[in-house]
């Protein structure tokens, strides 16, 4: 289930259960940084998440819960990649305390490709050159302040040459 | 082979008669000019590329494509090519078992002399390429030849290219007739057809360079050789000129010749000869 | 052998940007070889950059990372002359480390 | 009904037609092998030899070895014909390759 077709009713669930917990804060029944248990925020190797078919699963493994798009996430990527082994892909952000980043690839075996940690004080922008199996969505998660934030874009990729 | 192929095969041979008779040779000047030669070829393409400057040309399918361009700056920053251009500096710098090194076979300790490279050799009779000369002064001083598409002998011309960055190609065909025959068989290996797809290398080079043939966007013939040796994505490898040329003649089912046969050295040396004047942007990062 | 990891870090006063290129195969584990054989996984798994002391940046990357991996970032802070420190491990538990000295 | 008819009496007469002709022997494999070979030794001669007519020779002699020489007898004709086509391109483009010069 890729985070776009599905985008308006994530938010609306998103929104609504962050009415929700914020409430719940108010009362200080629950601690808000239930999320942050994930493997995002401690630094052990998120090794299952990388073991994941879906970015969907991968995401939930990685941080517990979807994220959101947002123009504030500019991602910098080819139209065509000039080859599928070394694609150029790069973000950057203005929103702030970002702690963590990560990049997926829908149609690869595994969809998550990295994952970032940004402490403080560490700009919220990255470059790096990722593999990309065929023509997929690329996607970016920034977490921001405890929300998720993302940006998709679709990468052309197929091979070169006359062929065999 | 399944039968299906007999389809190609007819329409290969039905392309080539359909060819013999649609086109009537056409006389051509029996005199040979490299000179006119290589303004003309400069010519066709500033004409059909108005906005490049000559220079740009160097830089392949990257000056074709914005897109491209754009893939290519990024990666220009810290370039893939970065281990065997310092593995190669090593290499150049470190002397042979009997002490010489490749510094006592070449010019000026083989530092800046790149442009020049390929040359005619009139002792030889033969076009004389850096890869063969480099082999030749490993021989000369008792080592064993590197392979002619393989990384070591990449590394080293990538080396000895760094050292010639932006020093303009100076080829000279000596007064020499068997200089003037090389070069003229460099030419005619450029525009024969070959392989069971029928495509010469101006097929991709001349009519169509900036189009795409699947993804790969066609590199213009002008200044198509100064970023050698050259780091493909597809290979994730570094490759010499040799190893281009034999990729290239299989892709369109033509069988390779050695990497050192005297046609490639001669196409090297026409290719080399008409892109004079274009800075030497070798080793080069290439799609 | 000399080290795999290429460091640029420069400093602009109240910032430090920093690119690393690092010589790995990076092999996804999802390719086969001429003979027809898989390649083995065989990547990077972290990447840690560390200014006095402490992490600047910590990567974690899986097989989908390209070949002799290229990673650029930048902190705040940073001034020309420090160390800043650089050490990957990967999945089969070899390591390396270098120090680069910020320009 | 009538295109069923039509059908049965069609694929009767094939099957008659394939039988009819003795199947190829290992004498006609090796003659349209050497065939075959001898044109693409010519064309090799011209330096300009097609990697299919190559894998097509290679075909060949893999269904003559299993002894099946209908196919073996085949794959050689089609190597020779590739052969020949190879042969007829590096002749005719002695000339024509000038038409594309630019001058």
């Amino acid at each position: 289930m890729s985070i776009t077709d599905n985008g308006f009713s994530a938010t609306r669930r998103l929104v609504l259960k962050g009415a929700g917990t914020v409430a719940l804060a108010g009362l200080g029944v629950i601690s808000l940084d239930l999320p942050a248990a994930f493997a995002a925020a401690n630094d052990k190797y998120p090794e299952e998440a990388f073991k994941q078919k879906s970015e969907a699963d991968a995401i939930k493994l990685l941080y517990g819960r979807t994220a959101e798009l947002s123009d504030k996430v500019k991602m910098d990527a080819p139209e065509i990649a000039e080859n599928g082994a070394v694609v150029p892909v790069s973000v950057s952000t203005t929103l702030t305390d970002v702690t963590s980043i990560a990049f997926l690839v829908s149609e690869n075996p595994n969809a998550l490709i990295a994952s970032y940690k940004i402490p403080a004080g560490t700009i919220p922008s990255v470059a790096n050159r990722i593999k990309m199996a065929k023509t997929s969505n690329v996607i970016v998660i920034v977490e921001a302040g405890g929300k998720l934030y993302s940006a998709t874009k679709e990468v052309k990729v197929t091979v070169g040459g006359c062929g065999g | 082979m399944k039968p299906r192929s007999a389809i190609p095969v007819a329409s290969a041979a039905l392309a080539l008669a359909l060819l013999a008779f649609a086109t009537p040779p056409v006389a051509a000047a029996d005199t040979v000019d490299p000179a006119a030669d290589a303004r003309a070829f400069k010519k066709f393409f500033t004409d059909k590329f108005p906005k490049l400057k000559p220079e740009d040309f160097v830089n392949g399918p990257y000056s074709m494509n914005e897109d491209l361009h754009k893939q290519w700056e990024e990666k220009e920053q810290f370039p893939p090519y970065e281990f065997s251009l310092e593995a190669g500096k090593e290499m150049f710098s470190k002397p042979f078992k009997n002490g010489k090194s490749y510094q006592d076979c070449f010019p000026n300790k083989g530092i800046g002399i790149r442009q020049n490279y390929p040359y005619f050799d009139e002792k030889e009779g033969k076009v004389v390429t850096l890869e063969l000369a480099l082999n030749r002064c490993r021989e000369a001083n008792g080592e064993a030849p590197f392979s002619y598409v393989k990384d070591d002998m990449a590394a080293l011309t990538a080396y000895m290219a760094f050292t010639s960055r932006g020093k303009p190609f100076d080829i000279k065909i000596p007064k020499d007739p068997r200089a003037l025959e090389a070069y003229q068989k460099g030419k005619e290996y450029f525009y024969t057809r070959r392989g069971q797809l029928n495509f010469s290398c101006a097929t991709c080079h001349i009519q169509s360079p900036g189009e795409r043939i699947r993804a790969e966007v066609l590199a213009p013939a002008l200044g198509i050789l100064n970023a050698m040796p050259i780091y493909r994505s597809e290979w994730s490898g570094m490759g010499t000129t040799s190893r281009r040329f034999t990729t290239c003649n299989s892709q369109i089912r033509g069988v390779p010749l050695d990497p050192q046969a005297d046609e490639y050295r001669d196409l090297e040396y026409y290719l080399s000869y008409v892109s004079n004047g274009l800075p030497i942007s070798g080793p080069g990062a290439r799609p | 052998m000399a080290s795999t990891i290429r460091v640029r870090a420069t400093s602009n006063g109240d910032t430090t940007e920093v690119q690393a290129l690092i010589q790995h195969p990076m092999d996804s584990g999802f390719v086969k070889d001429a003979q027809g054989q898989i390649i083995p996984p065989h990547f990077i798994q972290e990447l840690t950059f560390e200014y006095d002391g402490k992490a600047v940046f910590v990567a974690d990357w899986g097989g989908g990372i390209s070949k002799d991996p290229y990673v650029k970032f930048a902190f705040k802070g940073g001034k020309k002359g420090d160390d800043l420190k650089v050490s990957w491990v990967d999945n089969k538990g070899a390591t390396d480390t270098t120090t680069a000295k910020i320009q | 009904m009538r295109n069923t008819v039509l059908k049965s009496v069609l694929t009767a007469l094939l099957v008659a037609g394939a039988t009819s002709a003795f199947a190829a022997s290992e004498d006609d494999f090796k003659a349209a092998y050497a065939a075959a070979e001898a044109a693409n030794k010519e064309a090799g001669s011209l330096r300009n030899q097609w990697t299919t007519t190559a894998s097509t020779l290679a075909a060949a002699k893999k269904a003559a070895d299993s002894g099946d020489f209908d196919h073996a007898v085949a794959q050689a004709k089609e190597a020779e014909a590739l052969a020949k086509a190879s042969i007829f391109q590096a002749t005719s483009e002695k000339e024509r390759w000038k038409n594309m010069e630019i001058r």
